[in-house]
């Protein structure tokens, strides 16, 4: 039998280094076995545990749609032991991957509907992964309108650049790239992501949201969204605990009879409302 | 088995001996090549979790001078 | 013990009347037998539950720390005591917000002792000044106080408290204790060998549950050196070198400031004599700095925290 | 500390210290030397050191 | 089922004849300690006036630190993990305690669920065949028989052995339970004597078990109205948040995963880790979801008498076997705390 613990070995192909700071960094892990590729079935939303070897395990969301090919991709903020071991990382080293694990978004619902995708900093990942699935030709028609509004610090702060801008050439889907102050350069929009969602997001009645950014973000853009007449059912999040397992297993990430890493971390705001706040 | 060698921790204060150590390289004067030299601000910033820690590493002494 | 016990709720009772004091903190009777529970009284009705025995063996000055803002009035024997003046020279507490119930105290009784002196399981306990009665299904004995004291409070030199605003019976006389550090010496006088095998059987059933850390009214860091992670400096795992490196550590944080009040002993589950460790330290300290013991008074200098032209540097080449 | 790790089991002469003004490296020299006799002659290590953790 | 007698002098023959193929492990001391352990000589087993072990044995099945994985640092496969899951002897478990069986079933739901297995727990649990020892004398902390258990309980177990003062009464009840005593040969067909004196003795243990706990409320509650009642700040007072009561717990399962490198290789190690522990939830960030002893001590049993419930079809986590009451440094009683949650 399988054992759920067990990464499966990936080389890191290509390390991009996302934003001015240099604290982010996307990488790009290619499968070294074939059958380990092939079990790798994920979803946009879901996410994998990386293994640093000596280092120790980190969970991550996915940033890359299965979609886009073979390879994973997956943004990361340098913050503690782990993430700094795996930024000190060159390409072509190995680690380890183990997933995917948790839920993801869920396209079923999503179908028919206008899609507002609403992310700031570096929550963008498993939202990237998203809107690459959605824009995907075979996919394009089953959504309606898809409007974004991706908020960071300042310009050099956004993540995947180049991305952005393929996608907001593009006629089917509305981009709103927002950066918190006016910057040197900067030609897009200026103000806080609840401030533009209330300017540009299209009507509730047919939509459901997606929203992933750091809590204060979230605090102060959820009242916009009942303004705008959103229900806890059309809001959905997508949340981070520490985890260890990855499975369900090991008890730490729990919130209530939750576990954000199997039961989630894909969650309704509807979800949430009857779960207690230990997140 | 080749003979035994040992690796001694030695945590030098940069101002005393790390400096005596420098002065000691320069002059040409022998001393045993098995230290392995770790350089701390101060004495005063010695922790006894460092030593514990060389040990546990696998040094087979330790030597602290201010 | 009565008589302790009703001086305490009379105390009690008149600081939270007179609202001095936000919270009393005292011992509560547990709900088996051999075991009280610290008690925080905010009123009337909880104040009726404070008691005095041979099992208010957890050190309140533990609790202090976390309660910084409150004005509290805490009970304390001469080892807590200790340790209160102890957090209060290294400013974890502040002097004017506490009120201190001293307690001359007779010393605590060893569970231990007291379940190998019987074959069942003790149901009832009952003593008084000089002798306890335990009671169970199909035995009632009496055995006499002083043989079934803990081991620290046999060793005990300082039975009334140090620090107090008010005595709730005359002092108790000192204990003439000789030898207290017999078996240290016993042990240092081995071979390293013989010390290896009896530290890593002593340690041996170690779960690192970290209850003599929590216990443990010293312990008062943010974060254990155990639980830092960037860098790590002791393994998370039950290998026999990391719960040495934990337990040495600990014992020398503790270093000088430790006042043999038992607690770590009391809390361990698996019942390890952890004081082992911290005794020989504070047995190095008195030999050292002219019998030096922690927490006798507010003037005190804690010999680790200060310099002095004269300290022992025997060892320094 | 020193006397700690020698009290559980750690052969004395593993840990020194010493007092070394920057202007004695002949001192340094000769105390190095010092160290490394005393640990040469209690060779290896086995008291504490870590090789592989031991669990179940 | 069968049930059939095993005289208490022919316990050496017994272990003989099941040992084939078999480890034997039982209740022995290990110093002060009692502890369900590797058997050496049968006379070492304790089994009279035997009440429980101290720890929990749930580390037979799941050790304090376990090896899971290993990796070299150089070389061909460096840094590639490889499963270090090692394949156990086929054990007999003798003398464990209904309720600690109890928890094991408890757990054999915790490390599965619908998507993935613990190969490490369950490859252990899979060679281990359990004969339990029911309770004569059970303790004054004993509440087994309010959370679904019992001192004659038979969940997880294969055979059930009834103390009769001279021999037992050993009753088959599964398959695995069958087969190692199929074939022994110093056993005995039961008579109604036997069975009858059995059955007295469960209902005297059971009439000997004095707290009875309510938890229907508990279950009608919702778990914000647990969540946010009143009565965890008082429980949360005296909490030295030690971990002692997840590591003597049974039921407890929470495990941290660290890897650990020496010289050119390295091991994945999982460990017993707590929620009582401040570093158990704390965010890469600094945030900390359960900053306070509060939160903390709130999670251990709303997590065993809420979470688990609702996510288990009722199963409880609580086994009640009382370890947490009589190890907990400062006395906090979980009957108490469950009768708080309850009213």
């Amino acid at each position: 039998m399988k054992n759920p613990y067990l990464p499966y070995p990936v080389k890191i192909e290509k390390i991009v280094i996302e934003t001015e700071d240099k604290n982010l960094k996307s990488f790009e892990l290619l499968f070294m076995n074939d059958e380990d590729k092939k079990a790798f079935n994920y979803t946009p939303g879901q996410f994998a545990e990386l293994s640093i070897p000596g280092h120790g395990e980190i969970p991550i969301g996915i940033a890359s749609s299965p979609t886009e090919g073979d390879n994973l991709l997956f943004t990361i903020n340098k913050t503690g032991v782990v993430t700094t071991a795996l930024h000190n990382m060159s390409e072509g080293d190995i680690i380890g991957v183990r997933g995917p694990l948790g839920n993801h978004y869920p396209f079923s619902e999503m179908e028919g509907k206008d899609i507002v995708i609403i992310g700031g900093g570096f929550a963008f990942t498993t939202l990237r992964s998203t809107i690459a699935y959605m824009l995907n030709e075979k996919n394009r028609k089953r959504f309606g309108n898809i409007t974004v509004i991706y908020g960071a610090r300042t310009p050099g702060m956004l993540l995947y650049k180049d991305q952005l801008e393929e996608w907001s050439k593009r006629d089917d889907i509305d981009m709103n790239v927002t950066v918190d102050r006016e910057a040197s350069g900067w030609t897009g929009k200026v103000g806080f992501v609840p401030a533009v969602t209330e300017e540009v997001a299209p009507k509730a009645d047919n939509g459901i949201a997606l929203i992933c950014g750091p809590p204060i973000m979230i605090k102060f853009t959820l009242p916009v969204m009942k303004k705008l007449g959103f229900s806890a059912e059309q809001t959905i999040t997508s949340l981070e605990n520490r985890m260890k397992c990855g499975i369900g297993i090991c008890g730490r990430c729990n919130i209530g009879p939750e576990y954000v890493c199997k039961d989630g971390p894909v969650f309704k705001m509807a979800q949430l409302e009857d779960m207690p706040g230990e997140y | 088995m080749s003979e035994f060698e040992p690796k001694i921790a030695a945590f030098l204060c940069n101002w005393c001996s790390y400096g005596a150590a420098d002065l000691a390289g320069v002059s040409r004067m022998a001393y045993p090549s098995n230290l392995r030299t770790i350089r701390i601000p101060c004495t005063g910033q010695m922790n006894p979790k460092f030593i514990l820690k060389a040990f546990n590493r696998g040094v087979d002494g330790v030597w602290v001078s201010g | 013990m009565q008589n302790r016990t009703d001086k305490i709720k009379e105390i009690a009772k008149r600081l939270l009347d007179e609202e001095k004091v936000d919270l009393v903190l005292g011992h509560r009777k547990g709900t088996i037998p051999l075991k009280n529970t610290p008690g925080f009284a905010y009123n009337k009705d909880e104040v009726e539950e404070l008691l005095w025995d041979g099992n208010c063996r957890s050190n309140l000055a533990t609790f202090l720390p976390r309660l910084k803002d409150k004005r509290i009035a805490v009970v304390a024997q001469g080892c807590v005591s200790r340790n209160i003046v102890g957090l209060i020279i290294e400013k974890q507490i502040p002097r004017e917000n506490l009120y201190i119930i001293g307690v001359p105290c007779i010393g605590m009784l060893d569970p231990n002792i007291l379940r190998e002196k019987v074959s069942g399981e003790i149901l009832e306990t009952k003593e008084d000044e000089t002798k306890i009665i335990l009671k169970g299904s199909g035995f009632e004995i009496s055995v006499e106080r002083e043989d079934v004291l803990r081991n620290n409070c046999k060793l005990c030199l300082h039975r009334n408290p140090t620090l107090f605003d008010e005595l709730v019976v005359d002092e108790v006389r000192e204990q003439n204790v000789s030898g207290r550090y017999d078996d240290i010496t016993a042990l240092e006088n081995k071979t390293s060998e013989e010390r290896t095998t009896y530290f890593d059987e002593l340690l041996s059933s170690c779960i690192r549950c970290y209850a003599c850390r929590d216990a443990c009214p010293l312990c008062y860091c943010p974060v254990c050196f155990v639980d830092e992670s960037n860098p790590q400096w002791c393994g998370k795992s039950t290998d026999p070198r990391d719960v040495l490196n934990y337990h040495i550590l600990r014992a020398f944080h503790c270093a000088g400031r430790c006042t043999e009040c038992g607690a770590c002993e009391d809390a361990c589950p698996m019942d390890i004599k952890v004081r082992m460790l911290t005794r020989k330290i504070e047995k190095d300290i008195q030999e050292n700095y002219d019998g030096y013991e922690a927490g006798m008074s507010l003037d005190a200098e804690p010999p680790l925290a200060t310099f002095k032209p004269n300290d022992p540097q025997s060892f320094i080449k | 500390m020193k006397n700690l790790l020698e009290y559980v089991g750690l052969e004395p002469g593993r840990i020194h210290f010493s007092w070394i003004s920057s202007a004695e490296g002949e001192k340094f020299a000769r105390v190095a030397k010092e160290v490394y006799e005393s640990v040469n002659s209690l060779g290896p290590v086995k008291r504490l050191v870590k090789e592989r953790v031991e669990v179940a | 089922m069968a049930e059939m007698i095993l005289e208490k002098q022919d316990m050496a023959a017994f272990t003989a004849e099941i040992n084939k193929g078999y480890e034997l492990f039982g209740p022995v001391k290990n110093g002060k300690q009692l502890e369900i352990a590797r058997v050496n000589e049968v006379s070492d087993m304790v089994l009279e006036g035997y009440r429980n072990t101290d720890m929990s044995p749930k580390n037979l099945f799941f050790p304090q630190s376990e090896e899971m994985m290993a990796f070299k640092k150089y070389g061909d496969d460096a840094n590639i993990y490889k499963d270090s899951l090692k394949e156990i002897a086929p054990r007999v478990i003798f003398g464990i305690r209904p309720c600690d069986a109890k928890a094991f079933s408890v757990l054999d739901q915790i490390f599965k669920n619908d998507q993935f297995i613990d190969n490490y727990w369950f490859s252990k649990r899979e060679k281990s065949v359990m004969i339990g020892l029911g309770c004569n004398m059970p303790c004054s902390t004993c509440f087994c028989t309010s959370v679904n258990s019992h001192p004659f309980g038979e969940t997880g177990l294969d055979v059930l052995a009834t103390d009769l003062d001279n021999r037992y009464l050993l009753k088959t009840l599964t398959k695995k339970g069958e087969d190692i005593l199929s074939g022994v040969s110093c056993l005995k067909v039961a008579n109604d004597d036997d069975l009858s004196s059995a059955k007295s003795l469960s209902e005297k243990a059971v009439s000997e078990i004095s707290g009875n706990l309510e938890l229907k409320n508990i279950d009608k509650k919702s778990v914000l109205d647990l969540f946010n009642a009143d009565f965890w700040e008082r429980v949360q007072e005296p909490c030295l948040n030690c971990g002692t009561c997840t590591y003597v717990c049974p039921t407890c399962h929470c495990f941290d995963i660290q890897d650990e490198v020496f010289k050119d290789e390295g091991i994945r190690v999982r460990n017993w880790d707590s929620c009582m522990s401040w570093l158990f939830t704390i965010h890469g960030s600094g945030h900390n979801p359960r900053p306070g002893k509060k939160e903390r001590v709130r999670q251990r049993f709303m997590h065993k008498f809420k979470y688990i419930p609702i996510k288990r079809d009722g199963e409880i986590g609580c086994v009640g076997c009382g370890r947490c009451i009589r190890m907990c440094p400062v006395n906090i009683d979980v009957r108490e705390v469950v009768k708080l949650m309850n009213s």
